[in-house]
């Protein structure tokens, strides 16, 4: 750097201190310590970056101005969901995953970092009440990961390698878990009803076999119905041998049954909706839950945090079963470990606390019933067909618009006129629906909202 | 504090906060549970706690505290994974509602600044590494290293290889995360193990072990212990000429940034870690981003979608030229760590990332003459070479001497309010510790880091038992690990605590 | 921690933060400071400290963490200005650019929010007191007595008779500001002493307090002891009758909110501080707000501007019919604090005030039995009745048998966590302490504050050294505060500091 | 409350624990607690209040959606100062203001708070370096307040009763000083030269008096320029065994000598410039600043940390000469004390941290660059005289427009439709000045900031 430009984030970066400690080591200068790289690796050139924005005003002044040409879902108003959803954020969790020492804490020990370790064991032990069963692995990347993981744990489990996904399962989560389970997993599906969503039985008894490993689906799935037939897929599963894995919408679980209810082996899913940003589909966390049966624990990737006891009685805690772990093993760990996630656990804990058992079951009925009010609305409007499957949705359901003559993207182009976000186009990925679009509620929508989107859709569809 | 676990502050009544109650129209639907099959309706409510959102936001400011984060300890010991400062204006950034509450779906015209800043820093990171397009979807180091699996993985089958080139390469300070996806992936892995003088992979175990069936090659350089190693480019070349690809793993790429790059030493891949070479905090383990990039060759095999710009300069997610069927994230990235190392970028420049480099190897080479002092430590390999921006030390000649090591010292530095890891296993240098002081440090900060220490290996000369039984000033005491080892008393969960144990740990059955 | 004093960690060459540059063109004018004067131009640079940004950020951090702040302990030994739960979500309204880079000087039209805010939490507050204007611009409770005063005193003026009335009355259990503040705006102060068996002001003394030459009551209730006076109404109409005003302390009205109010009890004046009843966080002592109101009568002389709605529903400053002479700080208010406290009134309406009032009543009532059954501790006054919102106790008796009063229990109050104050001087009540406990804590809470008062006292029957000797787990040990009293030994800056030590405290002459 | 609605921020606002609660103090009901306030006292009609935002996020949005109404000076470009500056902050100054801890401590002692007494006792010896003083207080409401104070002080020291106040000062500022000053102090208006802005000395001379308490002026002055006659000024008062206050900008300090440099005896201003956000003018603090003297510390009414050793060698801190203050003495102390603006004290602390020597200078150079470049820039303009008075000025200078034939009014009014915020009309307090307009540089202005405003205004003057 040049003689008069010290950065405030490079402490040595003065000439003078770097003099000091040269000589301190006895080196003649910083070059000396590049003298082990061959001079045709060094790279002679000048990265081709922006002038540096050295003071901090300028940089808050450029990044501001470049978020600026962001719109949010908090300036429009918003239908848009199918993983990624919407939702109350309350300020405490703000608070808490952005105190400095959860924000920059990392690999310390149970002694330095006890805060740590117990704020993500109660995560897990929230999450576990949320879905009755008794262990949680501390977050993962993200739901499809969480997803892709759990159906390799029930091949490690089984010793099988085929696993049988439903066809309505979120198209890109399928494409992870396809992609995850590749080389040495089959990944095969099974159909669902055309009308109602649901889970064809028939389809999925003609596919199970001595080979099946787990049979996986989403409830809600990923059309927005829920699911249930959910007791009679984990019999026919476990008939064969094999495992129920079911990916959960958390928010769901005030009102409804948790998976392990009817029958699930493991659970998975993402946390997002629990007090998480959105965050461009940045803000991501994927559990994985079991019964409390060593030949699961064992097969987890993840590290667990248990509950143990110190020499003076207080709640210490740790690694549970570190050996299985990647970090322990290298590639005779189970799959592989390594940052994650993490915060975003400790927030949906937060979350989670702050809710309570009230909460997320006001959660869960208000989602229902703001479904059920919107499909109504818009079901008036002529050429829609609202809900276009008859299963109850939870929060979110496709839209149909055949009747209208107007495609989805052109729909969604006049809303966005409107400054509304009209519902997920499912038309490429499902053609068998049509030109539908997947619309869902939230927990911020007041009826106004509803039945602004009802009008403005209604003149949206008049041209 | 002495603050209990979360469920026994529940008191029944209390509310930590209210949900947005649906309009009347709305609630006028009537109970949509009432449709719903008897099976799908939750008989009971969760056990969740009842509390005020007061105490709630207590409990969690107290854990709080009971963290080491790097904000507030001389944080050098963490390995190779020393995390740098992360700027407090990034987290105004990183926290604006602007990026917050933006869904992945959303039309690209109300997203054009996300798109933006994605753009730009996949075009930084190409003139970081040299290579030709970037992924930035994975939420870590780990997950990159799955991404680029990913892509050799699909590159062998495009190839037809897929029963020919079954075996990956890798050395065994590299990353453990390397072998593991490799394997997750369906290759057997091959480890080089170093050259007991010069640290650096063996050349000759090297030799012997490329060959035909030889998919890629998973190395890092410097490697862990902080040697560079100059056969860098002999090594790529060798696997090339049999038909393989070259990784480098850059999670770490503090020492060279501007000085060496992966395109030179002849990688077709490589990754960083945002939260660490760029910037981006930790978060208590995530979310974390890494990010992998690609020689042209490789584009067609990365994950859908990029960011590219038209010709009216607008961004938009680009599907074309890219593989959508191989995905291993949701949407596009971790934002809030990708805008962090963007506007560090951004602050830094050309010339400022270059002096990272050389202030990370100055630091480096200051602390690691201070350590070489302390009586019982020394530093293996290389003997007489400067180093890069870390080095793997042994405390084995402490051990020797008074039986107190890595472990020890781990307990007891804590109550000097200071850290220091392991290493990653296996200990192939024996009572293993790595430091790397990164640029963040001032020389003050580091000869205070060394002074603890300095004393902690004269208290195990003078007075073992302290380390013994130390931490003597944290919250807690010396815990029970082997509770944590066994079916029967582990428990990871409340849920689980309260099957098992009554009170404090009195088995229930 | 043990952290340094700033100074200490200077190092010369380190930066904090560069400071934006001037442009080109600016900066080709040259130096700037040429055309000054020799003797305007600063010699030497400020001995200020030279530091990297981020050990600047964990010095303060460290410092952050050796504070109890409400948000951390069961903070109700506060005496009367326990602070309630300041919720987040309220600081995220405050931390808003949206209000924090609004000029005062701006256009009104382009500052309808905050003028909305200003206008609205006026609104409100005249709802919970019956008054008819407010002024929102004091910084604290103190400001706000001050520009109490500043009406009363050009109220008198305005009269003529600022020569014959020139008393203020006032009672020895109302905040010291209220007769500080009377004698800066040039009154004598009458102060009336409480009824020994009741607490409540002596009506006597009262009324042989008040004559001709009273200007003004200024006067609490309840009083800082939690014991409501029923005789306020005569009190008020007592001092009208001799054409004097009525002011209410209402800095706490935690326990009347929406039950009774200012007006019904004949006040012509009253102030509330919103950083505690209306939950605004106190900030280590400001950045508060106190906010007074008056009767109809007296708008004429409350400081301009105010904030009026005119026919179009659009917000302005008014300055018309108010008094723009009686300025008593600059612009229109402490913002993040108001904001907070139109927040937290927003969420609670009518009902939920009265709830916060009766919920803050019914916490004293049941803390107050807990705490009178702590051998040692008793409340004068008023035996046998219920209390409004806080008691003040007494410890004399545990003095008396032990030795140890309230400064030794503070002292040994941290140990657990925990804070208690000896209340305002004098001490009319011996060995004083108050505790108010206001709606924001639990049961669990109490009996946790309750349970620790209760050990200490048994400590201090049993082994009074302990608490003689405390603090024994704070950062610091027993403070020499005979050197604060001493021009020759306090040091009130380290510039004071170096030149009257060297090293540790060791006098230079 | 109704049984169904229990508020998050009130924890046993749940009717059961209410019942146990009662039963366990052996009361009624609630209202029997009410039963010593008459009843003609109570009040039993409904506040007129909005309707709950019972739920947070119902909350956030209707507070957000005011807010949004605002349009800030990030917005705009604005010119606006007089005695509020639009400046960089730090994030690490918000970082640690937000800081759960310091933002809810309060009264604790110095055992418990000692970050708090540390983090004071910073600020004084910061602002002790800045203004070369030995004693510096915690800080005060606002810089007005300080004027105020400080001229008591003198007044109390002295043992005189009138003070002589510069005709350049703040006019808002100047209200407040006779308001606090009234009924027992004098405050007399000297002059200043219309020409140059600087104080008549004449006029000064013979007003000085051995009734005269001290001299104040501010400097720069309330026009912007900066005084030069300090020592003159502080000579004369010191002549008639009077002292002399100044009143400084502390951004300025980096470049220009503190006032203790040239005689001033109390030195006070405004804390807001140094890292702390404007808020429409609520975010202020106040300081005042003396040497190490016995006669004056014992006439501050502030709370004053000092250092003091502990038992164990530790550093300590505590209050200094507690008796003085009205805490301890009532209306027997010194003028009053209470809850006024620490927090703005630590934040002004940490500005100061990271600003360095260095930083300071290089900001108040940096400031009078600006003003140079603009008062040049707007002079090019027809009709304009830029600056209109001949001192230097240090960030903000009079514009006169009386050439232009347009009043200040109507040409803010047309900048502001270009999103501009012109400069302070002075034509009502200074109807001297003509239409002129106070004009003030930041150091968040560019070039291209200042060069906008001149061709904006340029435009805005041809009509």
């Amino acid at each position: 750097m040049s003689e008069t430009f010290v950065h405030p984030y490079i402490p040595n970066s003065d000439p003078a201190i770097q003099r000091r400690m040269l000589e301190s080591i006895g080196a003649r200068d910083i070059e000396e310590f590049y003298a082990c790289i061959p001079e045709a690796l060094r790279f002679r050139g000048r990265m081709d970056l922006p002038a540096p924005l050295a003071s901090e005003a300028a940089l808050r002044r450029h990044v501001m101005g470049v978020l600026d040409r962001n719109r949010t879902c908090d300036e429009a108003l918003s239908f848009l969901g199918g993983g990624c959803y919407q939702a109350q954020v309350p300020a405490v969790c703000d608070e808490v995953n952005r105190r400095s020492e959860f924000l920059t804490a990392y690999a310390g020990e149970p002694y330095e970092d006890h805060g740590r370790f117990q704020a993500l064991f109660e995560y897990e032990s929230l999450m576990a009440e949320l879905l009755e069963t008794e262990v949680v692995n501390v977050p993962t990347y993200d739901g499809s990961q969480a997803a892709a993981t759990a159906l390799r744990m029930a091949c490690r489990i089984t010793g099988r390698d085929e696993v049988l996904v439903s066809a309505a399962t979120n198209p890109d989560r399928l494409r992870v878990i396809r992609n995850y389970l590749r080389p040495d997993v089959k990944v095969t599906l099974f159909g669902f009803h055309a009308a109602t969503g649901e889970a064809d039985l028939e389809d999925l008894n003609r596919k199970l076999s001595s080979s099946t490993a787990s049979v996986y689906f989403e409830n809600p799935s990923f059309l927005g119905g829920i699911g249930t037939l959910g007791q009679q897929m984990a019999d026919a599963a476990h008939a064969v041998g094999g495992l129920l894995t079911v990916f959960a919408d958390p928010a769901s679980l005030g009102v409804l049954t948790p998976p392990s209810g009817y029958g699930a082996d493991l659970t998975c899913g993402e946390i997002q909706p629990l007090g998480i940003h959105m965050y461009y589909g940045g803000g991501r966390g994927g559990f994985i839950a079991s019964a409390d049966e060593e030949r699961f624990v064992q097969e987890y990737p993840s590290r667990l945090f248990g509950v143990a006891p110190t020499e003076k009685g207080e709640w210490g805690f740790g690694d549970v079963a570190w050996e299985r772990t990647s970090f322990a093993k290298r590639e005779d760990g189970k799959e592989f470990v390594g940052t994650a996630a993490a915060l975003w656990g400790i927030t949906a804990g937060v979350y989670l606390a702050l809710m309570g058992p009230k909460g997320m079951q006001e959660l869960g009925t208000g989602l229902m019933q703001r479904a059920r009010y919107l499909a109504k609305r818009l079901n008036e409007l002529p050429g829609v067909k609202a809900p276009a499957l008859t299963g109850t949705p939870f929060r979110e359901f496709p839209v149909n618009f055949d009747g209208t003559g107007l495609s989805v993207k052109e729909i969604n182009r006049r809303l966005l006129e409107r400054n509304i976000y009209g519902g997920q186009d499912l038309s490429e990925e499902f053609p068998s629906l049509g030109q539908s679009a997947l619309y869902c509620t939230s927990e911020l929508h007041t009826d106004a909202d509803l039945d602004r989107l009802a009008s403005e859709l209604a003149a949206c569809l008049k041209g | 504090w002495d603050e209990p676990i979360l469920f026994e502050l529940s008191s029944p009544g209390e509310r930590g906060v209210q949900v947005p109650a649906p309009g009347p129209a709305a609630a006028a639907c009537g109970d949509p549970l009432r449709d719903l099959p008897e099976g799908m309706r939750r008989k009971t409510p969760p056990a969740l706690p009842e509390m005020a959102q007061m105490r709630v936001l207590r409990h969690y400011l107290r854990l709080s505290q009971e963290n080491l984060g790097a904000d507030l300890n001389v944080d050098i010991g963490q390995g190779t994974c020393t995390m740098k400062y992360s700027p407090k204006i990034n987290d105004q950034f990183a926290a604006s509602p602007k990026l917050a509450e933006l869904h992945p779906l959303q039309d690209p015209s109300t997203v054009q600044g996300a798109l933006e800043i994605l753009h730009e820093t996949e075009r930084f990171l190409k003139e970081v590494s040299g290579l030709d397009r970037f992924c930035l979807h994975p939420g870590g180091g780990s997950q990159a290293i799955l991404g680029i699996g990913s892509v050799i993985r699909n590159w062998v089958d495009a190839q037809g290889l897929s029963g020919q080139k079954d075996e990956i390469v890798t050395t065994i300070f590299s990353h453990p995360s390397n072998p593991a996806v490799a394997k997750i992936k369906g290759f057997k892995v091959v480890t080089v193990y170093p050259d007991p003088v010069t640290g650096r992979p063996d050349l000759e175990a090297f030799k012997a072990a490329v060959n035909e069936r030889t998919a890629a090659l998973l190395i890092t350089n410097p490697e862990d212990i902080g040697i560079y190693n100059p056969h860098i480019r002999e090594m790529t070349d060798l696997v090339h000429s049999v038909g393989g690809l070259c990784s480098y793993d850059q999670a770490n790429a503090n020492g060279i940034l501007g000085i060496t790059r992966a395109k030179e030493a002849g990688f077709d891949l490589c990754f960083f870690n945002l939260h660490k070479t760029f910037s981006s905090p930790h978060g208590c383990g995530g979310p974390g981003s890494g990010v992998f990039g690609v020689r042209e060759h490789l584009v067609p095999f990365l994950p859908a979608p990029v960011v590219d710009k038209d010709a009216q300069g607008r961004f938009f997610l680009q599907y074309q030229g890219v593989d959508r069927e191989n995905r291993i994230k949701d949407y596009y990235g971790v934002l809030p760590a990708i805008v962090r190392a963007y506007a560090w970028i951004l602050s830094l420049g050309d010339e400022g990332l270059r002096e990272v480099a050389r202030v990370s190897i100055l630091n480096n080479n200051y602390i690691f003459r201070k350590i070489l002092q302390i009586p019982g430590f020394e530093a293996p390999y290389a003997k007489g070479e400067h180093r890069m921006e870390q080095v793997r030390y042994s405390m084995q000649d402490l051990m020797d001497a008074t039986g107190c090591g890595i472990g020890d010292v781990q307990n007891r530095i804590f109550d000097y309010g200071m850290h220091i890891w392991s290493s990653h296993e296996p200990w192939l240098v024996p009572q293993p510790f790595t430091v790397e002081p990164t640029e963040s440090y001032s020389v003050e900060e580091m000869d205070e880091y060394v002074a603890v220490l300095e004393r902690i290996a004269r208290e195990a000369r003078e007075n073992p038992e302290i380390l013994k039984h130390a931490p003597h000033r944290s919250t807690i005491h010396h815990v029970d690990h082997d509770a944590l080892e066994d079916p029967k008393r582990w428990a990871i969960t409340w849920r689980a605590y309260q099957r098992k144990y009554r009170g404090y740990f009195e088995p229930r059955s």
